[in-house]
Parts: structure tokens; C-alpha cells; sequence
């Protein structure tokens, strides 16, 4: 079990549009990776996204999940984006505890 | 009266042509709950086709276009855009429980224009033989960016009155920018460089031309499901943006074939052309807008100004704006 | 001896048609390992186009039609279908380790219809020469919906007799509905709704008919390449699905053609008609029934019916189907 | 840390044909949104989904992600999604505890 | 409560080329089913992925989510895939516990 | 002198034509940081589209071919393919801080063959009136295997030379395999089989040939934004990749084309065939390639190579190699 280490996870879903501004917050802020899939969501500004051709793709939803190390940067990513974008753009995160291999890579 | 029976006339004969038919009949399995979709990749795909195809037709055509005879009614253009958005925003701004913001990005998809409606005027003109400059399509982003524009700006003085703050000043020129870079902006613009610049001659009548009408047939059949299925959308919002949907098209619409008119008269602007400046007038923008008034306007809430748009005014400037600008345009210039 | 002659003559010269040459190559670059994929939005709006050009075709010529010479094929295609299921599921549930939900799933696929089936025997009879009305293939839904709804229905009593609990009854006006809705008959009435009351004749001969062989070589293609990969998924499931897969498309068909051949008698029914109502009976759906089943069939294994169909019901139907039937057709017609 | 609350994060992975079903009741039982993504799998049903074409698409997988304050909540949604559809249809469900900004979005 | 039971839910993100090998290794370690979602992602190997089209598919991430209910198995597969392919590959892996009900399909 | 004259005119009237002008214009608006995109799974259906019409034509002639003809210069591109790897690591291993692996994969991405490059050819050559073999374009895979297969064995042997371990050695086999089922080249032999043995010349003439060009005319626009979006890739490695990205494209190419001279002498090669054959030298692999060299080098960095061959490597081919390489035949065989 000293293979495993603890670090933290943060889940950011955005609307796409803001995505690439979101990144660049998650990357200054000191994460070292970043995985994105996309989706479709509901929230407070209703349905985000669809089947149906025809929506800006902006509008659809990505869910972006960063592994840090060290907590103190995770509550930097999460408060940074939601103080700056949650108030005027739709969009959630969460954090949660888990355990990584190789603690250098987060 | 004439006007009226023309209209008739030419609607009737409209509903049977392929694009209303195709927007209709979209509306109507819709409507009805089929599970048809065209996948996105392909709608995409069919909007870069339709645009490109614009523009390469347009690009050619300006070589040996005198530019002088252009520049009236792509003026004609600025102010169209421009004055829609500043009336739909006063008018809507001013509207019972309407929020600012909304009213503001409402406006702004009103006064650009939609790419597929002005590719279904252009075959409806074909059809009625009726000739147009190739370069008047070209018009679009004339009437477009400058409307998107004054959206935005609006909208950010408006915020500023009311929240202070740094206003939208500072980004006018990352907007308009961003709104040139628009997937939709940059095919017609790389068209007509294209059409201008190169020989593109051949591949457009092997491949791009003959594809044209049968893509849109698909393209209107796209819109009308989308039509459908984003009225519950705009169902919910304040009952009037679907009115001013209904009217501002036309009225639109009406003033542009008066400028047009106008500039038939000074400039010899062909009579398509004064339909198809009446059209884009008309017309409300379903591809390009939307995006750019969400990063421009993020307080304003999508699914009403998208709904008004998709569900509302690109039918109502298809089904209806259209075969009246072309009976218009039969009456006045007595073809 | 003449048929097998004729057939074998008939079936050598398909080899050499595109159409079944695609679906030969798909197997087997499929079976040598071959990454090639043909992306999924292509697939479905390839099938979209093929399906949404027979509707409109159909449409444009059920005009001119007599509607009385189509109700007996319509009413054949409704007892085809039906029967097909009825004997299918009497077969499959009796024989040893099958689930019953499976055998009823089953049938129900091999009684319903393949419209990349149909619309390879209908670029062979062109190419063959053998006229057949227009409005023919437009008996798909008479068919394939009966085939599905009886189906689901049987399983329902089925399971009701099994673990009793509310039946299936109440959802049969559902099911109906949900199926009319599918994507891929939507398309065919769409197409003919638009063929029947509006004027599309000018893009369907500059757009749509040009491309259909071309898309039905491409989907060809498609349907080898997954015909290999789901026999995999086949070999899981007991074997008497294959041996199912491979009679019953020749037996419905057989009878299906004796069943045309009546109409031919007494209506004037075409021999192209024939073939193609003998094809539909033949085929097995692979597009629109599968989900229908799903939803109505939930205790049924996709893999089981899916890969009966897609593996086996479909490369037989095509391959040895539609040249069988073609040259029965021209042995019985002297053609 | 006052700024984070507890909340739960139920997944659900179900076909995308019942989507709706099941997002009907995510809602139902009081989850102010949701989020999903497609996918692919495999389980006891077998494989699910694939990149080859022709398959309904309906058979694809979903991944529906809620967050819910109310644990009581979290497990209405669970307990109803699994008796209403996994003796049929396939899929899985799991819970986690997570950490949210902004409560009241929850 | 007694109705839901500790499982250890695994997450490797790795590149598409290597997920087949990757979901082997998860089925031979005994987990009885994974889902996978596709993406794009950055990390040490840099950007994987992008919306352009021309980059090799093989390139995008895919997410690959595995729930078992032995840790000793969860342990098993992450190190398997972490020491076979985390060396030259790109890819990350981290593990956490969740809930589930139905333990029997875990 | 000449050569350079007949170049630069040659040249300039290629810059008018579609292919090139929509391979500028895609790096252009790329430049300008548009953000039209085109869906990848049309890009995937083109290119898939291109190199089955490629195979099949090929398919078809070489059925009247006698195929001794063939031999020299199938052997002659095996050779080239070989040649430009081992040289090319000779250099690139040698070079100043650059690792050993990706030198390896570059040197085998621009030893192997760009299908879309060679279409670029074709058109042009057909343009210009320059008759080829219709089975020229077949060479392809004998000259793109064995170079990604050098690449990845010569990288085998170097990795056990460093750390020792059991080699490569034992996937050889594998390796062939596994790039003869690469969606590209199992396109291209599915093409050729279905045009050696089956009779598609309808389809092939009614739907296949007459998209190439369109089809061809979008591909180029995508290369030309995919070209600039990976020069900032290609700008984070090192520089001798862009040197040697510039250079080898046209030592390959002008080496082949002296091989080719030689089978035109020996075998009467013709002159088309002999600037195809400097055609695909000169090219650098963009879509087969990649994947290959990913799972037999994964030590190589795929920025490194992938960003030399489609930032660099292909608009050279195409905006250079192609204009030179005709230039040269017209002086040559005195066109
Ligand atoms: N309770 C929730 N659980 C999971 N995802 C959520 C939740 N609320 C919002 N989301 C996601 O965040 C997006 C924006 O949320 P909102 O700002 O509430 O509209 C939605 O489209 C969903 O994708
Ligand atoms: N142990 C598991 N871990 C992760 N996902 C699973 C697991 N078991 C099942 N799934 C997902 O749930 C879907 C349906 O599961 P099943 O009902 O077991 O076939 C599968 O296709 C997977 O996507
Ligand atoms: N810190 C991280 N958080 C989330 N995902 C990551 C992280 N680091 C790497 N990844 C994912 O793993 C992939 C490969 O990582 P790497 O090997 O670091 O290039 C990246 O493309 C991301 O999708
Ligand atoms: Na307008
Ligand atoms: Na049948
Ligand atoms: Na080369």
C-alpha cells in the first residue's frame, strides 16, 4: 500500500465555450495534466446540449477532470474558475479525495 | 391587393418547390415525434458547402463586377444591420418582464443574417429566373457583423450604466475579430478569396455547384426539425419574442427592399439583388450569432434568443419572406 | 435444373456487380483484419439519403398510380410479414436452449425488412432491365411494422403466461407509433409525403438519384464489414440461429414471390413488383427493428437477433436472395 | 474550508435507450441536474457499443453523473432506478461522497 | 444502508491505441465489466487529441472506469498496467472508493 | 536556367489551380486563427473516398496491363522507400540533440507515401494533359511499407543496442500485418481488388469519379489548416526537423524521378508515371503512417514527426514538389 498516495480531484463541468479559458486557470494555478469528454448536461440554465444538430457546439458541456497533488491547488483551480466564471456562465465542480500511482506526475 | 394575390400565387407555387417543401415537412415529422436526425458532422459539413459554394460564385462574379456599383447597397447593408438591431433593442428592452440582456442578444440575431435562408432565396431566384449579381449574396457579412456588433456594444454600455464596472469598450475589436473568425464568416470569406484570386472555375461547376440545391433541401430539412423542437424552448420565455419574431422579419425585410429599391433607381442594383438584400434583412442569424452573442453577451439567456430565431424567424422569413419579397419584386420591377 | 442454371448464370453475373461486390469486399477486408471504419454519421446519412430517395420516388409516382392495383401487394406484404413471425416464433421457441424472448426477437427481425436489402435489389433489377412500379418498394412499411408489432405482441402474451403481471397489451398503440417514428421509416413516408404533394422532381434527378448507387456501393461496403464482425458475437449464440438465418430468408422469400405472382395474376402486379416484395419478405431488418425490439423485447440479447440478422439474414438475402428470386422472375416471366 | 460541503455524487451507467427514463427520474426525485457523457462498455449484457458503424445507437452507453446534497436523495434515485429498470436492462450504479461550492446549486 | 456495500473504483486514462490491451488486462485481473468514454487531454506527453480532424484517432484519450469489489484486484490491475505500459506510454491512473449496490456484479 | 523558368511558370499556374489554391487558402485562414473546422468524420469518409477511386481505376487498368511493365518500377519503389529511411536516420540519428527514436520516425513518415499528396498529382497531371499509368498510383504501398517498416526495424535494432532486451525482431510479421490493415492502404488494395475482378465501372464513373476533385479540393483545405495548426508543435522540437522537413522532400523526389527515367528507358514507363513516382517519393505520410510508427517506435514523440511531415514535409511536396517534378517531365520528355 506505500504504492499509493493521496491527492485530489477536481471535476469542472463548463459550458465548452469557456473551455479553453478554464484550462489555462487549471494549468496556471499549478495542475500538471488535464482530461476532457464531452457531454450534455441540465442545471440552473436549463438543458445544455443535445442530439440534434444545429447548437453552436459552444453551448454543449465538458467535463473536465484535473489530479493535483497538493490540495492547496485544488482549492485555487475550483475557487479561481467559480469566481470567475460561475457567477455569469453556468457551471459546477466538486473535488474529492483519491489515491494515484507515481505522486511526481500530479 | 395585387401584391396580395401575387403572393398568394407565388406561395402557393412556393410550398411545392423543394426547399419550403423540405422546411415544412421537416416541421411536420417533427412535429409528429420522429426520431429521424441528420447527424451534426453532416449539418456542419452541409453549411460549409452551402457558404463556400457563396462565396466562390461571388468571388468570380467580382472580377469583373464594377466595385463602385457595390459599395451603395453594401452601405445599404451596414445601416440595415445596424438599424434592426438599435429599434429590436428599444422596442425589447422596453417590453414588460423582458430581461435587458436577452432583449439585447434577441435584437442582435434579428438584425444578422441567416446563411441557409439566403441560400434558399438564391434557388428560389434561380427558379423564378429571376438574375441577381453573384456578388449581392456577398452582402451577408455587411449586414451581419456590423448587427452582432451593435448588439454586444449595447448590451456592454447598458451593463456598465447599471453595474459600472469596465465596460465592453475594450474588446470591440476582439469582437469583431472573433465574429470574422466565425466558421460560417471564414467560409464565405475564403470562398470569394478563392473565386477572386484562383481558378477554381472548374471544381465549382463539377462539384460544387451541382451538389448546391440538393445539400439545402437537406439543410431546410434540418431547420424545420430544429424549428420544432426549440419551440418548447421559447415556449418558455416571455411570449414576446415570439411575436417580435413574427413581425420584425418583415418589417425587416420591407425596409430593405425599399433601400434596395433605392439603390435599383441610383446604382441599377438588379431586382434579385434588392430581394436578396430584403431577405438577409429579413432573415435571422441561426449559425454565425448565436456563439458570438454568447461570448458577448453571457447574461443573456440562449434559449430565448436562439429559440425566437430557430423556431420563429428563420420559418417565417423562409416560408413567408421570401415568396413575399419575390411577388414584391414581380410587382414592382414588372417581371 | 433450368433455375439452378439461370440462377447460377444470374448469380455469377452479381458477383460481378458492384453491389454485391461491396458487400463481398467488406467481408472480407473485414475478416483479414482491416482497420478501415467508415465513421457512423456517414452510415446514417448515407442510410437516410437512400431511404428519404425511394420515398420520394415512390411519392412521385403513387400519383400517377391507381391506388386499387396497390392493396393486394400491401395486403400480401401485412400477411407476409405477420406470417413470417408467426411460424418463426412457433419454430425458435420450440427448439432446444433457446431463450423464447430471443426466438420471438428473432422472428420478428427475419419477418420485418432490410431497406439496404431492398435497395440492392432495386439497382439490380435496373440494371437487369426488369421494370417494377415505383410505388412497389414503398410496401416496406406494410411489412415491417406488422413483422415487429407481431413480435413484441407474442412475447408479451408470452411472458404474461410465464410470470403472469400486467401484460404488454396496453403498450401495442405505443409500440405502433414508437416504430412509425423511427428513423428509418420516417424517412421513406417523409420522402413519400414530400414526393406525393410537392414538386421535387428537380432535385431528385439532379441530387438524389445520382448518388444512390454510389451511396448503396459505400453502405454495401458497410454492412460486409459488420456482417464479419458480429459473427463473432453470433458464434456466442446457440446455432440454431444460424441455421434459422440462413432457411428462412430463402423459404420467406419463395413465398413471398408465390404470393406475387397471385397479384400478378389478378392485378397486373409487375415482375420487377414481385421480385422485390419476394426480396423484402426475404431480408431481415437491420436498421429499424433492432431498438423497436429492444424497447418492446427488453428480455430478449440484442446479440442473439442482431447477429443473426446482420451475420447471416442479410449476406444470404443479398447475395443469394436477390439473384435467386431475379432469376425466377425472368424463368417464370420468360424475361 | 468552510467553503466546501459534503454532498453525493451518484453515476449511473445505463443504455442510452432508457436515458430519458432514467433522467426523468434523477429529476423527479429532486436532483437539481445532471451530467452524461456516451461511451462504451461491457459487463454481464455483454459489449456495449463499439466505433463500427450499424449498431443502434440506442445500445450505447451513457454515463449519467448527479450531485445531490441530500444524501436521503441520492439513495431515492438509486434504489428507484435500480428496481424500476436493472432486472432488465443492464447497467450500474454507484455512490461517493464529494465536496461542492455553493450548496444551494446541489 | 445495509444496502450498499465499499467497492474500489479504478480510473486509467491512456491513449486509444493501447485501450484494448489495457481493458484485457482489466478483464484478466477479474473485473467483471468497465466502461470507457472518450476525450482529449495534456499531461507530460502533451496535448492528446483536439477537435481538428487529421490527428491519428489512436492519439485521443479514453477514460476507462472499472468498479471491482476486491481491492486486492483494484491493487492488481493498476500496478499491471501502470508497470507494463506507464513507461512509455502516456497515461495516468488513480483509485477510490465508492458505494454500489449489487455487489454480486462487481 | 530553363528548368527553373518552365518551374517558375509552371508554378505560378499552379497556384491558380484548386488543388494548391485550397491548400493555400486552409493554411491562410488557419493563420488568421479561424475557427471553421471540418468534422473528422468527413475528413476520414474523403480520404477513404479518394483512395478507394484510386484503387478501383487502378484495379480496373490493371487488368489490361501486362504486368512486367509493372515490375521495374514496383521494385524501384520498394527501393526508394528503403533508401530514403536509411539515409534519412543516418542524418537525423547524427544531428545535435535530437533523440535517437523520433529521428527514426521522421525518417520513416517522409520515407513512406502521402495518399492525398499523390491525388494532388493525379489532378494535375490531368490538367496539364500528362498521361500515367492508370495503375502508377498502385505503387504506393511498395514504396510506403517497406519505408515505415525500415524505420521501425532500424529503431528495433537500436533500442536492443542501447538497453539490450529481446528486440524487435519477433513482430516483423506483425508489423507488415498491421500497416497492411491500416484504413488507408486496405482502401486502396479494397479498390484495386473490386477493380481487378468485379465490373465497377458504372458506379465508378457516375459517382466516384466525379467527386475526386471536390473531394480532393476540401482535403487540401483541411491539410492546409492542419498544416499551420502543428507548426507550433513542430516549433517546440528541434529545428533540424524543419531543415530536413524543407530538404528531403525534394532530394527524394528528384531521385526517383531519375529511377523513373530509368524504367521509362528501360520499360517505356510513361512520363505521368515517372512524376508520380518523384510524386510519392517526395511526399511524407500523413494518414497511414502515423499509427504504424506510434505502436512500432512508441519511444518517438509523435509532435516531432507528425508535425515535421504535415507542417512542413506535405505543403512542400504539394506547393513545390508537384510544380517542379512536372516542370522537370515537360523538360524532359519535351511535353
Ligand atoms: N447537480 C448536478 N449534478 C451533476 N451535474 C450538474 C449538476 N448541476 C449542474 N450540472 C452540470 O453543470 C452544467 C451547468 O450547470 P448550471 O450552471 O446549473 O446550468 C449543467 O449543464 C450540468 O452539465
Ligand atoms: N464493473 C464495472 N465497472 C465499470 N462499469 C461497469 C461495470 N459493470 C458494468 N459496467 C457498465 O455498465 C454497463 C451495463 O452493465 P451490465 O448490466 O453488467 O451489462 C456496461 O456496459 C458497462 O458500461
Ligand atoms: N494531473 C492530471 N489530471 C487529469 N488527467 C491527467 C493528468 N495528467 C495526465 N492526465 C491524462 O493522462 C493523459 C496522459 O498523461 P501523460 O502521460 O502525463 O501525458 C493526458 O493526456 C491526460 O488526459
Ligand atoms: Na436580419
Ligand atoms: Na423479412
Ligand atoms: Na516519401
Amino acid at each position: 500500500m506505500t504504492l499509493f498516495h493521496k491527492a485530489t480531484k477536481i471535476v469542472l463541468v463548463v459550458e465548452r465555450l469557456i473551455r479553453d479559458k478554464v484550462l489555462a486557470i487549471v494549468e496556471n494555478e499549478g495542475a500538471k495534466g488535464y482530461t476532457v469528454t464531452e457531454g450534455v448536461g441540465k442545471g440552473a440554465h436549463g438543458l445544455h446540449g443535445s442530439d440534434r444538430p444545429g447548437i453552436a457546439p459552444g453551448f454543449t458541456i465538458v467535463r473536465i477532470e484535473v489530479i493535483v497533488a497538493d490540495r492547496a491547488a485544488a482549492e485555487r483551480i475550483t475557487e479561481t474558475v467559480a469566481s470567475r466564471y460561475f457567477k455569469e456562465y453556468p457551471g459546477i465542480v466538486y473535488m474529492d479525495q483519491v489515491e494515484v500511482l507515481r505522486l511526481d506526475k500530479f | 391587393m395585387d401584391v396580395l394575390l401575387d403572393f398568394a400565387a407565388t406561395f402557393l407555387s412556393q410550398l411545392q418547390k423543394p426547399t419550403l417543401a423540405f422546411l415544412i415537412g421537416g416541421v411536420i415529422i417533427a412535429a409528429l415525434g420522429s426520431n429521424l436526425t441528420i447527424p451534426d458532422s453532416i449539418y456542419r459539413f452541409i453549411v460549409f458547402m452551402l457558404l463556400i459554394t457563396i462565396g466562390l460564385e461571388a468571388g468570380m462574379e467580382i472580377r469583373q463586377a464594377d466595385l463602385v456599383s457595390m459599395l451603395l447597397p453594401a452601405l445599404f447593408a451596414v445601416i440595415l444591420g445596424i438599424g434592426a438591431v438599435v429599434i429590436g433593442a428599444f422596442v425589447l428592452t422596453r417590453l414588460p418582464k423582458l430581461k435587458a440582456d436577452d432583449g439585447y442578444a434577441t435584437a442582435g440575431l434579428f438584425g444578422a443574417v441567416s446563411a441557409s435562408t439566403l441560400a434558399a432565396a438564391m434557388v428560389v431566384l434561380d427558379e423564378e429566373g429571376i438574375p441577381f449579381e453573384a456578388w449581392a449574396p456577398a452582402l451577408y457579412p455587411f449586414m451581419d457583423l456590423p448587427a452582432l456588433l451593435a448588439a454586444i456594444i449595447l448590451a456592454g454600455i447598458a451593463r456598465q450604466r447599471r453595474d459600472g464596472g469596465d465596460g465592453a469598450k475594450a474588446d470591440i475589436k476582439a469582437i469583431i475579430i472573433d465574429s470574422l473568425r466565425g466558421s460560417a464568416i471564414s467560409a464565405l470569406l475564403l470562398g470569394m478569396a478563392l473565386g477572386l484570386f484562383t481558378q477554381p472555375g472548374g471544381v465549382v461547376e463539377s462539384f460544387y455547384d451541382p451538389l448546391f440545391r440538393g445539400l439545402l433541401s437537406i439543410l431546410m430539412l434540418i431547420l424545420g426539425m430544429e424549428a420544432w423542437a426549440r419551440l418548447s424552448e421559447l415556449a418558455k420565455v416571455a411570449h414576446w419574442y415570439a411575436t417580435y419574431a413574427v413581425i420584425s422579419p418583415l418589417v425587416h425585410g420591407l425596409a430593405a427592399f425599399g433601400l434596395g429599391y433605392v439603390a435599383h433607381v441610383l446604382t441599377g442594383f438588379s431586382p434579385g439583388g434588392v430581394v436578396l438584400l430584403a431577405v438577409m434583412a429579413g432573415s435571422s442569424s441561426d449559425i454565425s450569432g448565436p456563439p458570438t452573442l454568447r461570448a458577448g453577451i453571457p447574461g443573456a439567456n440562449p434559449s430565448a434568443y436562439i429559440g425566437a430565431s430557430t423556431s420563429v424567424g428563420t420559418p417565417v422569413a423562409v416560408a413567408i419572406g421570401i415568396p413575399l419579397f419575390v411577388a414584391l419584386a414581380q410587382l414592382v420591377f414588372d417581371l
